[in-house]
Parts: C-alpha cells; structure tokens; sequence
C-alpha cells in the first residue's frame, strides 16, 4: 500500500481551500490566547492571583489530554489523577532530594523524621538528576498508561469497564502512596518544596517565572493537541470512536489508535502534575483517588469535551468556581457541582462550547460541516455513541 | 485482477451448543460474483463473520496461500479481504472524504498519519467517481441516504484496495432506483473484483449474481449457476412460497 | 488451623457483605448496563431509613429488621425516579450515564447532610447480634451471620424472581433483546423503571445491613461503589452466579491478604489480581456468548 | 494552506521564545539565600478592627471535626470583643474553607495573609493541612496557632502549637499502660502520618522501656472493615491495643471489637482520637471501660471548663460535647491575645518575643507557653469511658508537662531524629 498520496494536481486534486478568516480563525485565537496568557494575566493580577491561575491551567493541561482521549477518542479517561500524581511526584522527589541538597542534608526532610532508614531508598536515587527527573514526569505516565492501556485495549474490554478499572486504579495509588509513609510522605505527600531548578519559590518574581513555564507549556500542547486534532490520526481517532470494529475492517488495529491518544492524554496529565508542585508547593496522594480523577473530567465535560478551547476554558472555571464559591457557600456550591454536572454532560454533551457552535451553524446552515475543524454541533450527537 | 481465490473447508462455527455454521465447504474463483443466499438463520452473516475473523470457527479459510482463521481482524483485512455490514457502518461524524481517506490509509507511517491531509489520493477521487459521491464529498457521512451510506461502504471497500468484497445485505431497505445504480455498481466493481454478496431479494440476485450458493440450517444445500440453483427441488422446497422474500431481515 | 477457619470465615464476611452491595448492581448495570455511580447512596439512603425508623419506633434492635422493607422502598424509589428523570434518557450513551450519576450522588450526600448533618450515625443492633458463635474454636460473629443470611436470602429471591415471575420473565426477555420485547407487547420502559426499581430497592437492603458493621454517614456509599462495581465485572454481565462467586472470591482473597500482609497491600494486591483476571476472561467468569458484535 | 501553517508555526516559537525570556530576564532568589528576606506581607492593624484568620475544613471529610473546633475559635473570638477586644481593637473574624484539601489550605493561608492582612491565624487540623500551609506562614512570617494533638517532630517558628505534643499525650499514656503490667502491645491505626509516627515512638519507648510490641495495622482512612485486623489483635496474645485510629473508623472496629468476644476486661484498648463526641455516636455499650488519653474532658473540673461548656452550649446547643482539640483551639485564641497584649503590639517578631511564659486559665487547667519550643505546657490525662458515656479521669500527670516535641528528653528516643 501506498504511504502517502503522490503530490501535485497531476494525480491529486486539491482540497477546495477554507475561506481566509476561516484559514485564520485558529491561529488569531492562538495568538489571542497567548496574549492573554503571557501580556494581560500577569499585568492584571496581583501575585497570589497569577499563582492561582498557575494552579488552574495545570489543571486545564490535563484537559488538553482529557480532550484528546474522551472528546475525540471516546475514552472516559477516569483515572487521570494516577498520571498527574506519577508526574507530580516525579517532579517533587527531584526538588526535595535538591532542596535536601541545598540544606546540606543527607535525606529529604520528611524521611528523617518519618523515615527508618539512613540511606535514600534506591528508587529515590536517579531522581536526583534534574534529566532524569524531568523525562520521567513525562515518561513514568506514559509508561503507566501504555502498559495498562495494551492491556485494556487489546483485550477489548469495554468502556464501562476502562473507566471502572481506572477508578480503582486512581484508588490502589493513592492508598499505595500513603501506605509508604518513610519514602512517600504518606498522607502529607511531599510538601514544603522551597527550590525549583536553583530559584528559591519564596521570591514572588520566581512564582512569576513557573507561571510564565505553566502558561507557555499549556499553549504548546494546545498547539500540538490540535495538530492531533487535525491530522490524519485525529480522523482516524473519531472513526474509532464512532464504529470502533468498521475501522478494524479496514484494517487498523484499533487497540494502537486508542493506545496513542490515551498515552498522550497520560503524558500531558504527568506534566501537568510536574508543573503544578513548583506551583502550588505540594503533591499528595489526596490529589490522585477517585474524586479528583473525576474532578479532572469534570472541566472538560462542562467546557466541552471535543473542543479544545472548551475544555481548557471549563477546567479553568470550574477549578476557579470551585475556590471561590466554596467558601461563601459550602453546601450551595456542591448541590451547583453536581446540578452543572447532571444539566451539561446529561442535556449538552457538546459542554457549553456548543452552544456557541450550535448558533454559528444555525447561521451557515447549508455550508459543509467538516469534523477535522471541530464544529461541536457534531459533537453533540458524536457523544451520543460512544464506543462501549 | 490479482488472482487469489477464497477456498473454505468444513468451517464449522458454534454459538453455546448452537451450530450456525455445520460443515461448510465453499470455493470462490478469482473475479467471481457469488451470491450467497438462504432463509434467515441459515449461516450467511456468520459466514462472513468467520471469514473475517470477527467469530472463532474450526476448519480452514484459505484465500490464496494465506490460512485466515486465528487471525485477527484487522490483520484479515490488511490481506485484502474486505465487508460491509447489514446496517451500513460508516463513521457518521466524517465527512464522505474523510471516510474514503481513512479506508485508504492502513498503511501509513506515523509521520503521514501525524500530518493534516492536504491533497486527495488519487484512489478516494477515483472512488468518488465510481460510487457516484463526488459531489457529497464534504458532507458528514451521517446525513446521507440510506442508498449513500452503502455505496461509500463499497467505496470505502475500492479504496482499501481490496481482493475480496463480502457485501452482507447491500440492497436492504433500498428503492428500486437505489438498487439498480448498486447492480451496476456491483458488476463495476466485480469488473476487476471478487465480491461475494449475501441476499435476500431474488430478482436482485437473478439480475447481477454470475454463481450462488444457497445455505440452509448452516450447511450448503446447493451451489451453481442461477438457472442451476433455482431449478434444484430441494431449494424450492426451502424457498417454497418465498420465491422473493421481503428484504430487510438477517 | 483456627486461625485458617476464622480467617476464612472473615473473608466469607466481607464477601456477604460485597455480594449484598454488589447484588443491586448485577441488574442496574449486569443486566441494563447502566453504570449507576448513585448506587452507593441509596446504601446510604436505606441505612438513613433504618436510623429514622429505629429514633421514631422504638430504640430496640427488632427495628433493624422491621427497616428492611421502607429500606428496599425507600432507595428503590429514588432509583426508579434517577431513572425516570435522567437515566432512561441516557440508555444509548452507558459513560454519560456514569458521570450523570455522579452529580446525582454528589447532590444526595450533601442533601443527607443537610438533612442529618455531617457527623455519622449509628444504629443500635439488637443484642443478639453484638455477640458471636463458637463453633468448634472458630468464632462467628453475629452480626457477619445475619449479614451472610441476608445476603443469601436476598440473591434466592432475586433469582425467584427473575426465573418464575412474569416480571422475572420480562426482564429477561427485554435485557436479551428489547427490540423484540417491545413488538411482542412488553412495555420496555416499565421493565426497566422496575428493574431499575429493584436494583436500587436492594442498595437500600445492603445499607441496613451495612449499620451492623459501621457508621452511617453521608459518604457511606462512597466506600463500597468502586469495590462494588468489580465485582459485577469480574463476575461477568448479567450473570448473578458469577457476582455471587466472585464477591466470596475476592472477600477471601482480600482477607488472606490482609491477614498475611496489610491492608493497603492488600487492597492493591487485589486490584493487580481482577486487572489479570480480565486478560484471561476479558467478559468476566460467565458470559452469555451470543452472535451480535463484540 | 502549508504556508499558513509555517507561519503560524513561526508564530509559536516566537511566542514560546518570548514567554521563555519573560521567565528567565525575570529571575529571581536563588534558593540558599535567606528564605524570608523577599516576603512583605504585613498584618494591616491600622484601623479599629484586627483582622484574624480562621482557617478550617468546612466542607469535605475533614468538616466534621474541623467545624467543632471552628465553633470553638469563634466562641473565644466572641468573649475576647465582649471584653473590650485585643488592644483596644475588636478583633474581625475572617473564614476561609480549607475543604479537607491540602494545597487548598495552602491557597486560602496565602489568600489570609496575603489578601485579608490578618494578624494571625488559627485553625487546621491533619497534619497534612498543617505541613502544607507552613511554608506560606513562614515565607510571609505570620502567626498560625494549630489546636490539636500532634504528632511532634516539627517547630516552626511561625507556628504555635496548643494541643498536646507526643510526649504530654503518648508518653504519658504508655507510661501509664506500664504501670499497669499491660506491656504487649498490639498497634492499629488509620493509615496517616500521626498514627504512623505515633507507632514510630511507641515502638522506640516499647524497646527502651521493656515493653513489646506484637503488631501494627493500618486502616486507609474511612474504612469500615476489621474484621481481619480484629482477628490478627485477638491471635496475637496482647495486653493492650494501642488505638490510634481516627473518627470514624473507630465505630467498625469496636463493633467488630464486640462481635468477636473482645472487651476492655480482656484486653483494654487505649484510644488517643475518642473523646466525648465519638463515645457518643459510637455508643457507650461498646466502649464501656476502655481507656483513652487527652489533655482535656468535658468532665475535667475547674470554674474555667464549666465557664467553657456552659458558653459553648449556649451558643451552639444543649447537646453538644466540648472535646479536647475545641478547648485548645478556645485556648489558642486567649493565649494569642496575652501575647499581644504583653508585647504591646500586634508585630509578630514583637509577639513571639512576649510568648515565654505566657499562662492562661484554660478549661484544661493552667496552661503556660513554652518559647523556646512555641508549645504549650499541659496536664496529661487518662480517662475511663464509663456505661453512661462521660469519661471520667482515672489517672494524671499531676501538673503540666513541659513540651519536647522532639523527645530530646528522653533517652530511648535518640534515634528517633
């Protein structure tokens, strides 16, 4: 079989091309986006703001992979939770053994008063080089996900199953976690992290900086999600999702196709949880059981699943409702959770991103729908057949 | 016209103590257009669910040199050996050139599938002629007709550069308009094709089949030429009354 | 060798106790193929009944029993409203369900809360069940006992029901196939409001059953869900006997585990056992096999 | 369309670049230097009201317990303004929810110091909430006054610590178990960093002491199955089960405690986290006669508790149990107040200054802060449960017990830091 299509007009035709604002329409929302992000925000916000907000777009970069693997991909990706926390561990085991360094100490703080032993336990050992540190918040989810994604998928187990088998997965993690109080913290998980990379995280100019990482880190996976989005692989990922046996008739293996979108979702979710210690200061096994596992669907279901921006957008508002409301009103906020929850993903599967698409294509109403830019008015009925 | 012919000997396929399939012995010759017909329960869908590796069976399917039962689906079809459902299964979010890039694609190496696809291959615009969509070409494969959905089906067969076509029901619920432009498609393809259709409309079946093996209770009750076949007693008996039965059944 | 027998009997236990939280699941989602992540709050909901009935009646144990049925009545009714309200809409979209369910049961713990506050509460067994039995140096509590009968009692009614009943006969016929259900004159959707109806009527069995071990709280349910769930898998959809093998299963395993390691070992131990067990039998122990697509 | 997308892949690098720049040009500390130099976050005591912080879990698992101790620190805030305020000002309360979430309370310490300017904090609970706020109190060098038991180990100097350290509370309870003869000792607790290391001591003490130590258990939080632990404790041949479970755990496994024919007569159970509340909802036929170990009762006499119970029924009903982590936090709240009064002035350096020796007539009895260690001196106590659920004390230390957190008084435990 061929690879690829022979070039030019003389074998091919040439896609009848998009208007230009079209054409344009992403890359100004980009270049929007980016000016919000990296100009306005950190001119607008005072520092305990921006600090917040390097919080929220951790979790909206797990969205970014929630996207990829449950908008597109139609994997309820429940145990993202597992993959933030590998990678966020990963990252603070580095910034402890580091500041323990500083300090001139032996062990990281935690384990001389918690720990039995005097010797950093040999899996902490590799950590302490900021290389392998740094690969590893990447490379220990996609591991993780790639094992258990084979597993999962080449058996054809279903939907229902993946998303109960990740649940419990989020819990056999977090329960693993706090019983390893000597190497893991326990409960506490590591705390109290004061360097990142040599720059002391009291400086409030130092805070500033692991925003600016945050923020561009979350626009180059936006960049690179839509791309997936786009690509050959991102038609191929609907198809699945639509008729997951009509595409292994036609000779792909869906397994590897559904593989590749979870692993990456994994990937994006350990970076996610490796950005958000430096930020926040802390990482701990209450951030990877089963309701934060569900909290990082949560954004993306309301925002809009398949659409990116959706997502990212939703996972920013919900984290940012969830901080402020919850203090003025405790009890109102989680009736509110769970109401929004219900309304959107049971009524507006397409999350609120669709009601803007829903009126823009009520408006172009007979100009084609082409899935590869993702009108969400497809989505609203993509969701409803999910690959079970 | 590549030459492999689709040889089956004593498939046999078993569901809970139920036989489907008893015993099968079935040989397709290279460029033949064989229909596969029968009363409901007689084995034809699971049939094709054998040869495709969607089923478990005992016997042997060989087409060519190649044994296919043990193999996994997607691995059959990269053989070349290619199908279509009774309900049409198209992925409804795409467009109809999506679908045809997709079903052309199996063999693409990451870098390609990591690109946006920019030019049509040449196979998808030779398909769209051939199945007639060239003009729906944009369209999400979820809004066209009933007929529609079967002909990118088979398109999506053409453009997956398949050998073998086994086609499950291709005229179900068609008008009769429908149904001859799927005829000619039929005979276009089976130009250069071996395609193996399972019917029930017997008119459809005279007008386009060149051999048909009836099936019964999972076992081949007769096998010939359509003149052949209808002639045989024991296939009148089956058919007894239902000389063209109502289509839309599996 | 006492030691052996009572660990045993221990696993048996918390395997009743798995099968009776488990049991409501094997139709709401073995046979319907909902996921219903509420389910653990219609525990709550039936253990909340047996708290209000026993402060309003009397102080006695007797009305532990006496709570059984409000219980059932109690959760089955919320159940049969989650799926006359939302469910029935989602039937085609089973992870949309899931995350549905979610917020509903979000919404149900703090209503609980608001309603009986956030502190747990009990309920007082009757004395007979605070004791235990000696059988031949193995100590059986009580209170596991009745729990085990219970669970028992409860699987041979379900399965009365489902096998002599004409209710029985047409939650049969329509999970095997609702298309011919529904032309041959079932009305589908009251099998399944009633289906639905019992699953959670059951929940609500296990959380008055669930007073005799524990507290009775607004996140009570939230303990058993996930567990619960794993038990419906391993043990295969639509399948009561596999629940039913595979609930003492796991109770023994996890127990022997517990015993010989800890807990939290234990607990991921039991985990890597059902992620392996899935390899070998991707459709749980039993299966009905039939032709339809994988 | 390929030419667009080059651009707009120039375009990402571009912006990639500059977002990389803004970072780096803008650098600051290295770590090593002084942590606290860069952080200007002052307490804004400039108008007729003080601001304080009251930072507690009001939703989430953690609500039960932390609302009680949240109802307790309004309580004294609430005597302090009736008696004219602290310098003259009336102190201004703000909440701010921890949601039984770690990094959470770690946002809202900032969001106290940073936004609302208090003066000082009270409140949280888990040590996990406690580790995760201590390096926003240290980096903006403000006051947070935590009320409960603990498990030492830690002195921060921005941290004031009210409820018991292990050596007013474990030691004791051990010493006294001693006393007794029950010196095989069977551990359990709920899976966190408290019951952990609390076993961590128990174990040196027991090795030091001549006691012995039969097995330890876990419980992951809120787990309600012990029947296998139960069995493990009744085959072990124990004396005494050291309980350090938490809340509601405790209900499960005293329950499965009874089922299997255990009782405080055959093997006492000495429980450090039940106090008046838990009895009562776990039911007073279950605990009959076991031991628990706490600075405070709501039955510990004194004009002070009395004066306590009465003002924190009346303003939060007839029925409600005071405990001990209520009556530190109550405490916390006197105790910062003399401090600033002492010190004439709300600055934390000032304040810290004026803590030694700072006493208070608690409900607890007389209680004395210790500077060096920023602890409490407190008065161990040994209780019975008894048929009617009240606990009645059966054992003290007599006097207040000086501080250690880091047990450096006490030869047995050298290795353990």
């Amino acid at each position: 079989m061929t690879t690829t299509a022979p070039p030019g007009p003389a074998s091919a035709t040439t896609r009848p091309r998009a208007s230009t604002p079209r054409r344009l329409r992403a890359p100004a929302a980009f270049l929007l986006g980016a000016v919000l992000l990296l100009g306005a925000a950190p001119l607008a916000l005072p520092d305990s703001r921006l600090n917040l907000l390097a919080k929220y777009l951790c979790y909206a970069i797990v969205a970014v992979g929630v996207s990829l693997a449950w908008g597109r991909g139609g994997l309820l990706v429940l145990g993202q939770g597992v993959f933030f926390g590998l990678g966020g561990y990963a990252m603070a085991m580095h910034l402890k053994l580091a500041d323990a360094a500083t300090a001139g100490e032996r062990l990281p703080d935690f384990m001389l008063l918690y720990g039995s032993s005097d010797t950093l336990p040999w899996w902490w050992q590799p950590f302490a080089d900021p290389a392998f540190a740094l690969a590893m918040t990447v490379l220990l989810p996609m591991t993780v996900a790639g094992l258990l994604g084979f597993l999962v998928f080449r058996r054809r187990v279903k939907g229902a199953y993946f998303a109960i088998l990740s649940q419990a997965l989020a819990a056999a993690l977090s329960i693993w976690l706090v019983g390893q109080q000597a190497t893991t913290g326990g409960t506490n998980g590591l705390t109290g992290i004061q360097g990142f990379f040599g720059y002391d995280l009291a400086d409030p100019v130092n805070q500033r900086m692991v925003y600016f990482v945050i923020a561009v880190a979350l626009l180059l996976l936006m960049a690179a999600a839509r791309q997936l989005f786009v690509s050959r692989y991102g038609e191929l990922l609907v198809a699945v999702r639509d008729s997951e046996e009509r595409v292994r008739f036609l000779g792909y293996d869906p397994a590897n196709v559904k593989l590749v979108a979870y692993v990456v979702a994994a990937g994006m979710a350990g970076l996610a949880g490796a950005l958000f210690v430096p930020a926040v200061g802390i990482i701990s096994p209450a951030l990877i059981g089963i309701v934060p596992s569900i909290g990082f669907v949560i954004g993306a279901a309301v925002g809009g699943r398949a659409s990116l921006v959706g997502a990212v957008l939703g996972a920013v508002a919900v984290a940012w409702a969830q901080s402020t409301l919850s203090d003025a009103f405790p009890a109102a906020w989680t009736y509110l959770q769970g109401l929004l929850f219900v309304l959107v993903v049971g009524f507006l599967p397409g999350g609120l991103a669709s009601l803007g698409a829903l009126r823009r294509t009520r408006r172009r109403a007979p100009a084609s729908v082409r899935a590869a830019a993702p009108t969400t008015s497809a989505v609203a009925t993509a969701s409803t057949k999910e690959t079970a | 016209m590549s030459g492999a012919a689709l040889t089956v000997r004593n498939l046999r396929v078993t569901f809970d103590g139920f036989t489907a399939v008893d015993g099968v012995d079935l040989d397709i010759a290279p460029g033949d257009l064989r229909f596969l017909i029968g009363p409901n329960g007689a084995g034809k869908t699971t049939l094709v669910d054998a040869v495709t590796g969607l089923v478990r069976a005992t016997g042997s399917v060989r087409f060519g040199d190649e044994e296919l039962l043990g193999r996994p689906v997607h691995r059959i079809a990269r053989l070349g050996i290619g199908r279509t459902f009774q309900t049409a299964t198209v992925f409804e979010q795409l467009t109809v050139e999506q679908n045809l890039d997709i079903a052309a694609g199996a063999g693409r190496g990451a870098w390609t599938m990591l690109r946006r696809r920019r030019a049509v291959p040449e196979r998808v615009e030779r398909a769209l002629e051939t199945t007639g969509l060239a003009d729906l070409r944009d369209r999400p494969a979820g809004v066209l007709a009933h007929g529609q959905k079967q002909w990118l089906e088979i398109g999506m067969l053409l453009v997956q550069d398949v050998r073998l076509l086994l086609l499950d029901e291709p005229v179900a619920g068609m008008s009769h308009e429908e149904r001859e432009a799927t005829g000619e498609l039929l005979r276009r393809v089976g130009e250069d094709h071996t395609v193996v259709v399972i019917e029930h409309d017997m008119d459809f079946m005279r007008a386009f089949a060149r051999s048909v093996t009836v099936l019964h209770a999972g076992k081949v009750l007769s096998e010939g030429s359509v003149a052949e076949v209808r002639a045989d007693a024991e296939v009148q008996e089956v058919y007894l009354g239902r000389a063209s039965v109502v289509a839309g059944e599996g | 060798m006492t030691v052996v027998l009572n660990q045993s009997f221990t696993g048996v236990g918390i395997g009743a106790v798995l099968l009776l939280v488990a049991l409501g699941l094997t139709l709401t989602f073995g046979q319907m193929g909902v996921i219903n992540m509420a389910h653990g709050e219609f525990i709550m909901a039936g253990a909340y009944t047996a708290y209000v009935l026993q402060r309003s009646v009397d102080g006695t144990g007797l009305s532990l029993l006496l709570a059984l049925p409000p219980a059932f009545l109690v959760a089955g009714t919320i159940g049969a409203l989650l799926e006359w309200l939302l469910v029935r809409r989602l039937y085609a979209r089973p992870l949309d369900t899931l995350l549905v369910t979610w917020g509903v049961s979000l919404m149900l713990q703090q209503l609980a809360r608001d309603v009986f506050g956030a502190p747990n509460v009990q309920t007082r067994a009757p004395d007979l069940l605070t004791g235990n039995v000696s059988v031949a140096g193995v100590t059986l509590a009580a209170n596991r006992l009745a729990i085990l009968g219970l669970a028992l009692l409860s699987v041979l009614a379900l399965t009365l029901v489902l096998r002599l009943t004409p209710l029985g006969r047409r939650i049969r016929a329509v999970v095997q196939n609702r298309d011919l259900a529904e032309v041959s004159g079932i009305a589908t959707e009251r099998v399944d409001r009633t289906t639905f109806f019992i699953g959670s009527g059951l929940a609500g069995v296990a959380g008055v059953a669930l007073t005799l071990v524990g507290p009775i709280g607004p996140t009570m349910g939230t303990n058993y869900i996930v567990d619960a769930f794993l038990v419906v898998v391993v043990g295969g959809i639509g399948q009561l006997k596999g629940s039913v093998i595979t609930a003492f299963a796991l109770g023994v395993l996890q127990s022997v585990l517990e015993y010989s390691t800890t807990v939290s070992v234990a607990k991921v131990a039991v985990l890597v056992a059902i992620v392996a067990f899935l390899q070998w039998r991707p459709q749980g122990l039993y299966t009905l096999r039939t032709r339809s697509l994988a | 369309m390929s030419g667009l997308s080059i651009s707009r892949r120039g375009l990402l690098t571009g912006l990639s670049v500059l977002g990389a720049s803004a970072a780096i040009g803008a650098c600051g500390a290295k770590t090593g230097s002084d942590r606290t130099s860069t952080a200007g976050a002052k307490a804004d005591t400039s108008g007729d009201t003080v601001r304080v912080g009251l930072l507690n879990s009001l939703s989430g698992t953690m609500a039960i317990s932390e609302v009680t101790v949240h109802n307790a620190l309004l309580l004294a805030v609430k005597e302090i303004n009736a008696d004219g305020g602290v310098l003259g000002k009336k102190l201004d309360p703000v909440s701010q929810d921890g949601a039984s979430d770690w990094p959470t309370f770690a946002e809202k310490a900032e969001a106290l110091i940073t936004g609302d300017k208090v003066a000082a904090t009270f409140g949280c609970w888990t040590s996990a909430s406690r580790k995760a706020v201590k390096p926003v109190f240290e980096r903006h060098r403000s006051l947070l006054f935590y009320p409960v038991q603990y498990e030492g180990l830690e002195q921060s100097p921005y941290i004031f610590y009210t409820g018991a350290t292990t050596n007013q509370q474990i030691v004791p309870a051990l010493d006294y178990l001693r006393k007794k003869g029950l010196t095989r000792l069977y551990l359990v607790g709920s899976d966190y960093v408290f019951p952990r290391t609390a076993n961590k001591i128990i174990r040196a003490y027991a090795k030091g002491n001549g006691m012995r130590v039969l097995g330890e258990d876990y419980a992951p939080l809120g787990s309600t199955e012990f029947s296998t632990i139960v069995n493990k404790v009744k085959e072990s041949g124990a004396d005494a089960v050291f309980n350090t479970l938490n809340g509601d755990s405790n209900v499960a496994f005293f329950k499965e405690y009874k089922s299997s024919g255990l009782s405080a007569k055959a093997l006492p159970v000495l429980s450090v986290s039940i106090a008046e509340e838990e009895v009562k909802s776990i039911g007073a036929p279950y605990l009959e006669g076991q031991l628990t170990a706490w600075n405070y009762y709501q039955t510990t006499p004194g004009a002070a508790n009395t004066a306590f119970v009465e003002a924190y029924q009346a303003a939060y009903g007839k029925d409600k149990p005071t405990s001990d982590p209520m009556e530190a936090a109550y405490l916390s709240v006197h105790l910062w107040k003399a401090m600033v009064e002492k010190a004439g002035s709300f600055d934390v350096a000032k304040v810290k200054a004026a803590a030694d020796g700072i006493t208070f007539d608690a409900p607890e009895g007389t209680t004395t802060v210790d500077g060096a260690t920023q602890h409490v001196h407190k008065t161990a106590r040994i209780g019975r449960i008894g048929a009617d659920g009240l606990i009645t004390e059966v054992w003290s230390s007599g006097g207040p017990i000086k501080p250690d957190p880091y047990l450096k008084g006490y030869d047995w435990a050298s290795g353990l830091s």
